[in-house]
């Protein structure tokens, strides 16, 4: 089944590679983006039927991630097609080839339960979405993308050496003489003392005490520093603001709203292992040491921005180091954490498609030129507001709510000072967003931008709409399965106990 | 019953008598003869059999203003005893109501001014509003004092209450601080020397009289009456703070009253004459004065 | 015996480091992180006494593509850029390789802190990687030149597969060779964007790629 | 409770037709006001019946936040709120019928109304709210949807600084207020706004509360020194909707805190003590900064600061009374505080309606340009002048009746026999006459400025002249009817004296209705009242009488013998309030420019004075400028250098690696508490 979903989104990638036509390839997305939701959905809703090996087992949390995964792919496949409606003049078959890529190798991030495939995924993520920001051909964009491309290179290789490190933890004395012998066998069984790189395996002997704690606090804090370049937490985040300001905004939603969850889902899992072998309050404080970090700066550069693309990636640093926050206070916390995964993706969805919508209109993305979006793209500017609203934590939208969770478990955790920068932090971040937001969607368009040829169509518009609308419900009501599966997920990381 | 009669009576003949006292004063200590006592009645004999000259900028305002004025001052003088006999209008918390309607008269006394459009009363009206904001927290702190002083909260009993203890009780040095709060009070609020000289003619340096420079007629008749009314109402507050006398009989009562209204004016006449008026900035640090004297007043009550 | 050689061919990798760190030639430097991958290549053929499968697999792999196939790519991308063949440092060539010895004495320092597993073949092993991993760092960091950097990637990579050395039962054949494969593919695409670079730009100087800041 | 549903329903769908109409179209405006009407109908009736057979409650559906829900909860106190929500709503809907006219308000008038009908909802959630959750929605709500009203003109600067200076002073409370929630729900183990144990409960959690709480509400009722926004908001928005901000919205503040403060167990006598002194002071401060305006609608802002203060006054004594187990100064601090919330909806209202009446007609705002609209706006005046009356506590109207039960309650306190401690507190009194007088001041100033005198344009042909008469008739109606609640509530105060009790009974331990008249005998008063009215009447009638009777000739006014008076030799408001701003100038800081005629052919001389908001332009500003600039240093790390990146990346690392010695446990320790 989770062979399937992987499947999908490929074999479309192969038809869009051999499809000649510009103007018909876009129309590939849609499909295998509904396809890929209907299995995701098939998968989430029964126990994998039909499981291959205990490489590619889909754990609690990542069901949530690829909920929030499948969804905004869905959204942003359909906006895509209209935005390359508009973008015609460009050939897109690469384009649209890594836009097919890309979900596949996040999905197998989503569903392997071993360290060295999801790092093999994450890192072809990497490498699919480098096309996607160099879709513009411009120096920026360019530079962007090698930006892009060399700092993540090396998060992802520290990631590598931090998963050896994991493995080598888990290297127990026994006789040399019988290693080769295991070595042929090891898949067979989970449970050997040689080295293994299997979720379940490293949580168990984490159980036992029997991984050496120094090797895995080493290796936390590589994988750390790895997962948490591809998250953009601070100081890792430095090729945040440039690729997002640069990529077309419906690869920034699919960056901001899916790749950065599943690098968190990577922390997520790491964490556990740190929470079974019992050293959860070093990765917690670490955690919680950076995700502060990225509030704080997130929220520095946030003040007078003028660029409302690069706001967007900063207020996405903002919240890894939200998630961050939520992982390392535990508890309900966790649960808070979680939630926000699915908040944060769609919401950033909506923010980055009508931030790409605006750059279409307004051919700018400073508020020197962009002035008066209300009055020039009415639903678009709306939804901007609504969605600034909603990304800074105001009900009755549903980050408000996750963020309340998971200020809730920093209160009765008893960390007062946690709780009071969490608040002030988000409180800059507001002033610092508002005031962009506030000179680019009110007063009077500059007569020049008046007339351009961009106008709110229905494909780049009704995707947003609906993701609003998702973030709403959620605000509002959480149905009962999507509560289990939360329950589940957070006592499955530990956030629990 | 008869008493209120008395009490209306007094409040409404009385009033004018005191201008013409403070005013023969006046005259003797500068040696001269000056005009006769019941001047003041004369004058408004006069002005309302007269006709009057209304500005074309007013309205109703500036026509109603002295009347309204001039119902609120009398409707206060109901509120407050006359000597040992409570007032004819008595109830908790009047005292609230006294003070409040002395600033409805200011309103529409002010407002009228401002009603004729000129510059000179817009002066007048401005210094008399001003100097208002200062005495009030006085008259405040006074009140206070004697609440904590007699228990009670409405202006008979209140006023009684130093009658009751007598003239030395032991009260009686807060008492007399408050009392001499007062007395500033009465003479900013009544435009005496030294805050403001009734007599002159400089319209630069008037407050009161400034204010009224449009009124003729009727209209001039009630504004001095009110403005007697009004000083009489705030003599009879402090006689009653200070002079707390009373006799078996009263009649005896009634004419030791009518008696110290007059001392009163008689002193209020040689503070005039034996002092120089102040400078317009200097008004506001007699009246601070005011304030601090009543304060104390009701701070050595805590103790 | 297998052990010694090991232990010399990681010593041949530390000198490399130096002198990757050392040269003033773009070239070179591409060279050396060649040969680098080559020996790479053997080490697994040593670490156990005998062959088997996933030993021969992974060398010839790692041999064709570290030692061949990257270097080759970077080289061609060398030859199209009409740039100076000096790597360009930021800071002088000699304080690099003194922070490189530095980093060599602190790798030792560390490993040998470090708890070790039972059954370890060579305790080169984890100094060498991290010594390796330094100098990574310090081209990375140091160089001007794109291509200076995408080589210094690639010793970063170099020293994490030396590591990988230690538990080469556990990754299995698969996660070998996709690391492989990735860090082939990755360089790749480096590549092709320093082509575009060299188009749009006309230089491979990384000064020409800072104009996107806050 | 069906009732109020459906109000809030009505309230919120209010607005929508609009947005699907064309804009020119009258008839979503009417369409609005009706619903808007049917709204405080049917709401007032709920109200009623809450009053009738008391408290309900109700759990609406599960909230998303795990074993909590969305409750709301009906006592007297909350319909008490509800009824001003409800009446300036649906007055401040028919005000809009002439003062937003689709023809002039083409584009803004459609939002004006969705944000207006959001806002009376989220207002009543708030005051029906019966956990933190809701109550925190509706208090966002409620933010986004005044931030939206305050800023339908956003083409204009002025109005878009309005409304961001009001987001961010709502966003801070918003923050201020989740941390007291989330202490609250920490002592309380739920958010549901129940009465906390004074066992569960730590001083100092419980003390935490109370600042926080102060602080939040405090921030949303204008409280000084929290009050930077609330001039610019005032001034920015529509008439209407300013009055609802200052009418409605700052008393939501004012809710909160009451709500808090009773579920707090055994408030200390500080606390009373300090609302008190908080109270005098935003008393004198903000009428005394309101005398150094020149715009109306500026001018009455300060004065929402001033009878917020007084509010807050009546609170603080209430508080003291508890503390001090002191029913009489409870229930007198009480009932002052509630009624002063209706009155001072009321007249406040009332006075912005016709200010906007007079900025329609007449195009500006600032008192120094206008006069003598008396003559030609004869009910507006009417109306200004009642609303003048009621907020200086004067008698017979209804601003007097709660400013004299909170004298009463103040001069209880130092009855004899009282410590000197509470005795003190009684120095509240003189406080508040001050204000009192100074508010005087200030409106003679407004009102005779505005409405008496001459007009004081150059030429009669200017904008400036006076307008056409008094504004169309839908936006007389509101005012008369506000007026005529004044009146009422003035001459009769025991009746509103009764639904106060009422409303004090869920959170009053002594019972109320007997109390109140056992202290104070409001009746007398209402006599009193009454016959201060009749014989008002009777004065102006002999006015009238003496000027049919009395009047020889009519002439200009005497000009002390100038050759050619103009009308704008006419005392201005600027020199009126001059020497009291002079008085206050350590406080307000006002701008002089003057310029004096100097010898014998003098150049045209001029003075004016200008007093500005010190809070904001004295602190806030320049801080967040420091602020600002402190914080842009950072940004030189983000200078596009990549080598500089992976140099981030690789100290990051090591410093990491770091806390893996001995000595990287202190961090962790610092973190964990």
């Amino acid at each position: 089944m989770v062979l399937v979903l992987i499947f999908i989104p490929l074999f479309f990638a192969g038809v869009a590679a051999v499809t000649g036509s510009n103007r018909f390839r876009p129309w590939l997305l849609p499909p295998a983006a509904l396809g890929h939701f209907a299995a995701s959905m098939l998968l989430l809703a029964r126990p994998d039927p039909w499981p291959i090996t205990n490489w590619l087992l889909i754990d609690p949390p990542g069901r949530l991630v690829l909920l929030a995964f499948t969804t905004l792919f869905l959204i942003c496949a359909f906006y895509c097609t209209g935005y390359l409606r508009l973008r015609s003049d460009r050939p897109n078959r690469v384009f649209c080839v890594c836009m097919l890529i890309f979900p596949a190798a996040a999905t197998l991030v989503i569903c392997s339960a071993n360290f060295g495939l999801m790092w093999l995924a994450v890192d072809a993520s990497t490498l699919s979405t480098a096309p996607l920001i160099f879709f513009n051909r411009t120096a920026q964009s360019l530079e962007a993308t090698w930006k892009y491309l060399i700092i993540c290179s090396v998060g992802i290789a520290l990631a590598l050496l931090g998963t050896f490190f994991l493995a080598y933890s888990s290297l127990q004395p026994v006789e040399p003489s019988t290693q080769p012998v295991l070595a042929t066998t090891m898949s067979a069984n989970p449970h050997s003392a040689i080295p293994s790189m299997l979720m379940n395996d490293l949580v168990n002997q984490a159980r036992n005490r029997t991984l050496s704690i120094p090797w895995l606090k080493a290796a936390f804090v590589l994988l750390l520093i790895g997962y948490g370049t591809k998250m953009g937490l601070v100081p890792m985040h430095t090729w945040k603001p440039d690729v997002y300001g640069e990529a077309p905004g419906v690869v920034g939603a699919l960056l901001a709203g899916g790749l950065t969850s599943c690098a968190f889902l990577m922390l997520l899992r790491v964490a556990r292992i740190c929470a079974a072998a019992g050293i959860t309050r070093f990765a917690d404080s670490l955690l919680v040491l950076m995700g502060l970090l990225s509030m704080a700066v997130a929220g520095a550069f946030l003040v007078d921005q003028k660029d409302f693309k690069r706001m967007l990636a900063y207020s996405s640093v903002e919240h890894m180091g939200i998630l961050a926050i939520g992982l390392g206070v535990g508890g309900v916390a966790v649960y808070g954490a979680l939630l926000h995964v699915i908040n944060n993706a769609l919401t950033k969805g909506v923010l980055f498609l009508c931030a790409g919508n605006i750059h279409r209109a307004y051919g700018g993305k400073t508020t020197a030129t962009v002035r008066g979006v209300l009055r020039r793209l009415p639903v678009s500017g709306a939804f901007f507001l609504l969605g600034f609203f909603a990304i800074t934590g105001a009900p009755p939208f549903g980050p408000f709510i996750s963020q309340l969770t998971i200020l809730t478990g920093v209160i009765n955790g008893g960390r007062y000072l946690v709780a009071a920068l969490f608040l002030l932090f988000l409180l800059l971040v507001f002033f610092g967003m508002g005031r962009t937001v506030q000179s680019m969607l009110l007063g009077r368009p500059p007569a020049a931008t008046r007339h351009t040829a961009f106008h709110d169509g229905p494909l780049t518009t009704l995707p947003i709409v609906a993701a609003l609308g998702v973030v709403l419900l959620l605000g509002l009501y959480i149905p009962g399965p999507l509560r289990e599966m939360l329950l589940q997920a957070a006592a499955y990381v530990g956030g629990g106990s | 019953m008869l008493n209120v009669f008395i009490h209306i009576c007094f409040l409404i003949l009385l009033p004018p008598l005191l201008p013409g006292v403070i005013n023969r004063v006046k005259a003797v200590l500068a040696g001269r003869k000056g005009p006769p006592l019941l001047q003041l009645y004369f004058d408004l004999a006069r002005l309302l059999r007269k006709q009057m000259v209304l500005s074309s900028a007013t309205t109703w305002v500036f026509r109603s203003g002295p009347m309204l004025g001039l119902v609120a001052v009398l409707l206060a003088g109901l509120l407050i005893p006359f000597g040992p006999f409570a007032a004819p209008i008595s109830f908790t918390g009047d005292l609230i109501l006294f003070v409040a309607l002395l600033g409805l008269a200011r309103f529409f006394t002010a407002a009228a001014a401002l009603d004729a459009g000129s510059s000179f009363e817009g002066m007048g009206a401005a210094r008399e509003l001003t100097f208002a904001c200062l005495a009030e927290p006085a008259v405040f702190l006074a009140l206070l004092a004697l609440a904590r002083f007699s228990g009670v909260l409405s202006l008979t009993n209140m006023l009684l209450a130093p009658l009751a203890a007598g003239p030395l009780a032991h009260a009686a040095a807060p008492l007399v601080l408050v009392a001499a709060g007062l007395l500033i009070v009465l003479l900013a609020e009544n435009c005496r020397m030294p805050v403001d000289d009734p007599n002159t003619h400089l319209e630069l340096t008037m407050i009161h009289e400034v204010m009224v420079l449009d009124h003729s007629g009727p209209l001039l008749g009630v504004i001095l009456y009110g403005a007697a009314v009004k000083l009489f109402v705030f003599s009879v507050l402090i006689g009653q703070v200070v002079l707390p006398v009373h006799t078996p009989w009263p009649a005896l009562d009634w004419l030791i009253f009518a008696g110290r209204m007059i001392a009163l004016a008689v002193v209020v006449g040689v503070v005039e004459s034996v002092m120089a008026r102040l400078q317009m900035r200097h008004v506001p640090i007699l009246l601070t004065a005011a304030c601090l004297l009543c304060g104390f007043g009701f701070i050595l009550m805590l103790r | 015996m297998s052990t010694s050689i090991l232990s010399a061919l990681l010593v041949l990798v530390l000198l490399l480091n130096l002198f990757a760190l050392g040269t003033s030639r773009i070239r070179s430097l591409i060279q050396i992180a060649a040969l680098q991958g080559v020996l790479l290549g053997v080490m697994p053929l040593l670490l156990h006494g005998r062959l088997y499968l996933i030993g021969v697999l992974i060398a010839v792999g790692t041999i064709l593509i570290k030692g061949m196939l990257i270097p080759k790519i970077l080289i061609n991308a060398l030859r199209d850029a009409r740039i100076k063949r000096e790597v360009e440092p930021l800071i002088g060539l000699l304080p690099s390789m003194l922070l490189g010895a530095a980093g060599v004495a602190a790798s030792m320092i560390i490993a040998a802190l470090a708890p070790k597993a039972v059954g370890e073949s060579s305790t080169l092993i984890i100094p060498v990687s991290f010594a390796t991993l330094t100098t990574g760092f310090l081209l990375l960091t140091t160089r001007r030149k794109t291509l200076t950097l995408a080589t210094g990637y690639l010793l970063l990579e170099n020293g994490i597969f030396i590591f990988g050395l230690l538990l080469l039962q556990a990754m299995p054949f698969l996660v070998e060779t996709g690391v492989l494969l990735d860090l082939f593919v990755g360089i790749f695409v480096i590549g092709i964007i320093l082509q575009h670079i060299n188009l749009t730009l006309d230089s491979l100087d990384t000064r020409r790629l800072s104009s996107l800041k806050d | 409770m069906i009732f109020i549903w459906i109000a809030f329903l009505l309230a919120t769908v209010s607005g929508l037709p609009g947005l699907f109409a064309s804009r020119r179209a009258n008839w979503p405006q009417i369409v609005s006001c009706a619903l808007m009407c049917l709204t405080a109908l049917t709401g007032l009736a709920g109200v009623i019946f809450i009053f009738i057979f008391g408290s309900q409650q109700s759990v609406i559906c599960p909230s998303p936040i795990i074993g909590a829900n969305f409750t709301m909860k009906l006592d007297p106190l909350a319909a008490f709120f509800l009824v001003p929500v409800f009446l300036i709503g649906a007055s401040g809907a028919i005000y809009d019928l002439g003062y937003w006219r689709p023809a002039r308000h083409t584009r803004s008038g459609p939002w004006l109304r969705l944000f207006y009908g959001i806002l009376i909802a989220a207002m009543g959630l708030i005051v029906t709210a019966g956990d933190g959750i809701t109550f925190l929605f509706g208090w966002e709500l409620m933010g986004l949807s005044a931030f939206g009203a305050i800023s339908v003109e956003h083409q204009r600067w002025k109005v878009r600084q309005a409304g961001w200076l009001f987001l961010v002073a709502s966003h801070i409370s918003m923050m201020v207020l989740i941390a007291m929630f989330l202490l609250f729900h920490q002592a309380a183990g739920s958010f549901a706004l129940n009465p906390l144990s004074s066992a569960a409960l730590h001083p100092r959690l419980s003390t935490a509360i109370f600042v926080l709480a102060l602080i939040g509400f405090g921030i949303k009722a204008g409280v000084m020194p929290f009050h930077f926004w609330l001039p610019d908001a005032h001034a920015g928005a529509p008439s209407h909707v300013s009055a609802i901000l200052s009418g409605v919205l700052l008393k939501m503040g004012v809710y909160g805190l009451i709500r808090v403060l009773m579920l707090l167990p055994a408030p200390p006598a500080s606390w009373g003590v300090l609302i008190l002194i908080l109270g005098a002071i935003n008393a004198v401060f903000g009428v005394a900064f309101a005398l150094g305006q020149h715009e109306i609608k500026r001018l009455l802002a300060y004065h929402s600061i001033e009878n917020i203060g007084i509010i807050l006054m009546a609170l603080g004594l209430a508080i003291l009374g508890i503390a001090a187990k002191h029913p009489d100064w409870f229930i007198l601090g009480m009932a002052a505080c509630l009624l002063h919330v209706w009155n001072h909806a009321l007249f406040k209202s009332l006075l912005f309606y016709s200010a906007g009446a007079v900025i329609s007609k007449t195009h500006t705002g600032l008192i120094d340009r206008l006069g003598g609209l008396g003559k030609t706006m004869p009910y507006t005046a009417g109306a200004f002048l009642l609303g003048a009356l009621a907020i200086c506590g004067l008698p017979p109207l209804n601003g007097f009746i709660s400013e004299w039960l909170l004298y009463m309650g103040l001069f209880r306190t130092a009855g004899p026999g009282q410590p000197a401690f509470y005795a003190a507190a009684a120095l509240a009194a003189p406080a508040l006459g001050l204000a009192g007088t100074l508010a005087v001041a200030c409106f003679v100033k407004a009102y005779g400025t505005i409405f008496l005198g001459l007009p004081r344009a150059q030429d009669p042909e200017s904008r400036l002249a006076p307008g056409p008469g008094d504004p169309a008739r839908s936006m007389l109606i509101p005012m008369g009817i506000l007026a005529l609640t004044c009146v009422a509530i003035g001459l009769f105060p025991a009746a509103a004296l009764l639904v106060v009790a009422r409303a004090i009974s869920p959170i009053n331990h002594y019972g109320a209705i007997a109390a109140l008249n056992q202290y104070v005998s409001v009746s007398a008063l209402g006599v009193m009242t009454l016959v201060l009215a009749l014989s008002l009447v009777a004065g102006w009638l002999v006015g009238e009488w003496l000027k049919n009777r009395a009047v020889k000739r009519r002439v200009g006014t005497w000009d002390c013998g100038y050759a050619k008076p103009s009308s704008r030799m006419q005392y201005t408001a600027t020199s009126l309030a001059d020497g009291l701003v002079g008085l206050l100038g350590w406080l307000l800081r006002p701008h002089k420019s003057s310029q004096r005629p100097r010898g014998a052919f003098p150049a045209p001389a001029r003075f004016s004075s200008h007093v500005d908001e010190v809070v904001l332009d004295r602190v806030l500003v320049p801080l967040w400028v420091f602020a600002k600039n402190k914080l842009s240093v950072l940004k030189t790390f983000q200078q596009g250098s990549l080598q500089m990146y992976l140099l981030y990346i690789l100290l990051a690392l090591l410093i990491l690696l770091l806390t893996l010695s001995p000595w990287g446990e202190l961090p962790q320790w610092l973190l964990a508490h």
